[in-house]
């Protein structure tokens, strides 16, 4: 966007938020319609696609056996990935993943990571040489603002859906076996974004806001209202007291949307 | 896991998913289904599940890129880490590349490039699930992306194969079907022209097998080509629905 | 070429392809002539060298030990590759493998797979673990029209003069012996490739024909006669018609060339 | 190796390597420290031995990276392959590239990027020996070296992380305690304007701990805020002595 | 399989292939090979067979890496992946990069570069087989290939290396002696004007063996030069006879 | 640098040089100050700092185990890499490594691989299968000139200060124990380059010279004075002279340093 475009856009929403409004009809603490669909990919071992407002974010789930971690003998491995695909949005360019690619998938690996949403120490075949590895792909559809949040909830409501192969270890060889259980989950962690305009802390920042906003800031909650990860982005900054204000908002709207999806 | 059974297609004539010979997959088609693209469709042909959206006319970055007297038709066919039986690296691999040229090529006949010089489009297409003739679908749905865009076409692309299974040239085969089959032509059409813009062949045919194929994809292309224009029309009268209510 | 030069020419060729005759003399049914030079490199496993003309094709075998494909333990691999190396022409540029070199060595590998011109089974070592590997490189030396054929032609040549090394395993291990065998070869499969000028079918295009023309059509012929492997390339048609009369000029000149080559 | 301890806190409320829960591992700051550099700066924090070096503002290349209304801020985090236990390739890793974006954006805020239309800095930065704290430890001497290139800034960026070890929230992780503490609170902050510029977290903290951790982060920044003005009037008395002796 | 030998030359003082010390290995070159390249040439040197291509002076794409007041020129030395022994991958390698670097340099100092600013050339070569000394050979035939394009030159380069085996300074070492040998020399020559535009060195060699080694090159150089000549006689005595048949 | 200011320096620099001066001051025949630290580095298993005038060279080395070459299965690895790392110079960018990082790394390599400075052969854990390697990590850190001469100095600075991991082997897999032992070195080659500006041969370039002389020459001598590895770079040339010349000097200026440095 041109920047004149940008600074009359900025005004716009500014005088919008001051009074608690927003450009889309929203209140500053609403988050849009989300819509999960689990299941649509049945060659995936899981997957679940979700729609955030017009953001569209699908994410499926592979299961396969590989080595351990030299430090986690004894755990299977996560690996999140993020594809920014180029018909999302014109700004998305075909090829390796970019900054933003990378810092999204890391966003979402760390909300299940420390979170210790999945049990892999359940996912262990034999400690050392063979552990189950899960990837999480998240593939971003339509962009239409906050990708995290729409992405981290897709990744758990795929995670949710995802089964794990039965196995048998015949002469230390893995012998895939028909049927499958369910990938062994512990905690079902929410991510809130929020974004700061003018000083003022907006949930779910859609693409017009992501535009003009300073910075964002985004909190992984889990069941307990613990926080288990934070990023901030942009190249703006937060005051403490906005940190601390980001904070109870998002455990809050954690446990509304928690709520609502009946996690 | 997976036993190979040792017939294909059984006594009755009837193939491991109950079509006949040249019966096709259900189709499903959606016109206009992404937001930010210009144009945008959604194919679900038997398993497969495939987007496309097409963006532009619009200048072409970098510049030089563009050409003087044509338009750039640029493709990327794309296949989703999750979509196969083992996950997919995300990095292009040379069939996706290759893919990504014939797909392109095969579009090309029915645009009008020369109205649009020094303009570019872009056919991006993301395969979700594949489960054989993700080549064939995509073409089909691409065709209606660009539709879509509301960019000049000569005609609508339909895209369908057909092969031999056992000793039966078969129409449209999915993956298990093209894995243990003996040949697949697939082949894309623009019917109204009786234009063929794709024809590969992989496996062993006769002269008279391969001609029995072609008629037969080309059988399956006109199919498709009526369910595209269904699915254009659908677009439409949605979009006047929508601007009555108003 | 500007498209201006590219019109005047065109215009030339079709004018003369009207009357059944080509810019370099020949009929519309001709081939270049083909020369045929096999076991040049003696480092390589087997070797040729193609001239269709003066474009000129080398083509070098390698034979290593590797991993069967899990869906085919029993049977050895074949990997085809080619390079379209910058001293063979200004459009060539060098850097790694673009569309139009991936798309070469995938119909050089069709080809040869489709015909099952390897007798894979006759490669396997130890099922499931070790087989011989055939790397087939394709070296384009001098681009005047047609690589298809002519790198065709120079791949099944290089295998038809492939040594396949003796061995014995011991203890597990592949023990490379002296002296060599030949490599099964069950098929000597030989690809036609058709231009399409103005509506005529060509066969055998050279440099100034294909910048021309406006699709082509290439058709892999075994010793039956029998089809093995299509690729229609380029940004125009066939119509059904034209489809089945290339299928025919194929086979016929496929034979003709057999004869010609005693293959 | 690596036998895990049973305790990373012992009774008296020392940690590993002696320090109390509020107490800073030792830091070394050194500015303009190298030769080419339009400003560098060296920390050592614990064992942690980081470069940073700034260049420009300068004109873009290629030069359509630039911007008309804004300098372009360009920043390398990267870590050299001798700096942690095992070897680590140079290609940028995925966590190499997120920190050099996390990074820019702590350091952007104090930057007035609008007076420098059209042009770029390049902020380099080499992690030469790791020990838990890299990326705070960057940043602290990266606002350094902006400074040393004269670059006229808002407030000196100062970072520092706090977490939790065991049961105690504590400031300044060190690897070990990175790797088998319960969380860790990376944070930058511009303590004059009271602005953080960095924040992340892993792990799991209640609200309470969350805020404790902040708090003691953010005194945390403000030490070492100190020795960085301390860093830098060194840095001017030296020159100035250099100056007067001539 | 490679049963290493235990003498590399024998009582006599014949080498493995039974050449004497300061003996080449047959020498074949041929100027003028391929059709699209502006100046070509293929030489084997033994079992070495290599090509190389020149393309320019032309302008340079993209534009900014031309030069106002000299030309570029621009140098990829690049293995067939069935030129040795295992199969070399196509991408290009460490050795092979530093291997384009020296060869460019070499022949640099015979070119004019500033009578053709904002051009460059490119030199393209091929090893399609190698069998040790492929970078002398290389530089040999890029010289004549050079001399075909008709791009003015102070001199032919002609390089040969020399070498310790056992305990003889040899010249145009091979494969194995290369391998199994002491130490390895190449040099290039411009042997009218008597200067050395490529020099390098593996191995251990005393002061004098080194001298011995210089001059021992320079005579292979010398020898190569007058076959160069005669290469590029023949051609333009067969350009000539062409056209006086015409 | 613009081709005037070039042109002027050079004149410049011609014209000192012809009185056997240097812009800095030296002599033609002298190095800069070197100052050698070893040890800075805890976690690298080597590394030593080299300071040759303000040229800046960090070297630490890595040992890992890994798989032997085939053709040498009783010998440990060494594998040298250098990173000319942008804040180094302006004109370093960062991204893969560039011909001249490349050719770097590659003198550093062969200075130290033909002078067989390390016992390779005492690397070796089981014969064919498991050997140590020996990763040196080249870092340029600041670049005022002679790059060559400070990196080779400082990676045999840092394999003299580099310890070797005990170990045991158990079962075919290898332990680490506690302790280590020293890297057993055989040899300590000096490096010496040479630049040639208008006939004139001078010892260790600095930046301004490097700017604008002819070529240069770099001689690898050991302690016998014997010479075990020459690279010639730019694109310049030398009178066989010249080339003997530059031998002699190396000799005698390696003899010289290897006095000052106790090696």
């Amino acid at each position: 966007m041109s920047s004149l475009v940008t600074r009359v856009k900025l005004k716009q929403i500014e005088q919008l938020i001051a009074k608690g409004k927003r450009l889309d009809g929203r209140g500053i603490g609403d988050y849009r319609e989300i819509k999960i669909e689990q299941g649509l990919i049945e060659k995936a071992e899981g997957s679940a696609r979700v729609l955030l407002g017009k953001t569209e974010v699908l994410v499926g789930t592979k299961i396969e056996t590989g080595e351990p971690f030299p430090d986690t003998p004894n755990e299977g491995v996560l690996t999140v990935n993020a594809e920014l695909v180029p018909l999302a949005s014109p700004s998305f360019e075909p090829g390796p993943p970019d900054e933003n690619s990378i810092e999204l998938a890391r966003i979402v690996d760390r909300g299940i990571r420390e979170s210790k949403a999945i049990a892999t120490e359940k996912l262990c075949i034999e400690p050392g040489k063979n552990v189950f590895v899960v990837f999480v792909d998240v593939y971003v559809l339509n962009h239409d603002g906050n990708l995290i949040d729409a992405s981290a909830l897709a990744a758990v409501a795929a995670l949710l859906n995802t089964k794990m192969p039965n196995y048998e270890v015949e002469d230390g060889e893995v012998k895939i076996k028909t049927g499958y259980t369910t990938l062994p989950l512990k905690s079902r962690p929410i991510t809130v974004t929020l974004g700061k305009i003018n000083g003022n802390l907006i949930v779910d920042p859609w693409l017009e806001e992501e535009q003009v906003m300073d910075s964002r800031i985004s909190m992984a909650i889990n069941e307990e209202g613990n926080i288990c990860a934070i990023q901030k982005g942009g190249s703006g900054y937060f005051t403490p007291q906005q940190i601390l204000e980001a904070k109870n908002i998002a455990i809050e709207k954690a446990a509304e949307l928690r709520k609502k999806l009946g996690w | 896991m997976n036993e190979k059974p040792e017939k294909l297609i059984d006594k009755k004539g009837c193939r491991l998913d109950g079509r006949k010979a040249d019966e096709l997959r259900p189709l499903k088609l959606e016109v206009g289904v992404l937001a930010n693209a210009d144009g945008s469709a959604y194919i679900e042909h038997g398993k497969n599940k495939i987007l496309a959206a097409v963006f532009g006319p619009r200048e072409m970055h970098p510049k030089h890129l563009s050409l003087p007297d044509r338009m750039v038709i640029r493709c990327r066919y794309h296949m989703a880490p999750f979509s196969v039986q083992e996950r997919k690296s995300p990095a292009p691999s040379r069939r996706e590349v290759e893919l990504s040229k014939v797909i392109r090529e095969s579009l090309e006949p029915s645009l009008f490039v020369e109205l649009y010089p020094r303009t570019g489009i872009d056919l991006f297409i993301e395969v979700l699930q594949a489960d054989g003739g993700t080549r064939c679908a995509s073409i089909t749905a691409a065709s209606l992306a660009i539709a879509d865009a509301g960019i000049p076409m000569r005609d609508l692309v339909a895209a369908c194969a057909a092969g031999k299974v056992d000793d039966t040239v078969v129409v449209d085969l999915f993956d298990l079907e093209d894995k243990l089959g003996v040949a697949d032509v697939p082949l894309a059409l623009m019917p109204n022209l009786n234009a063929v813009t794709l024809l590969q062949m992989d496996g062993i045919l006769t002269p008279e097998e391969f001609e029995q194929a072609v008629n037969m994809a080309m059988e399956g292309c006109k199919k498709i080509y009526a369910m595209q224009k269904e699915a254009l029309k659908n677009k439409y009268m949605a979009i006047k629905e929508e601007v009555e209510e108003e």
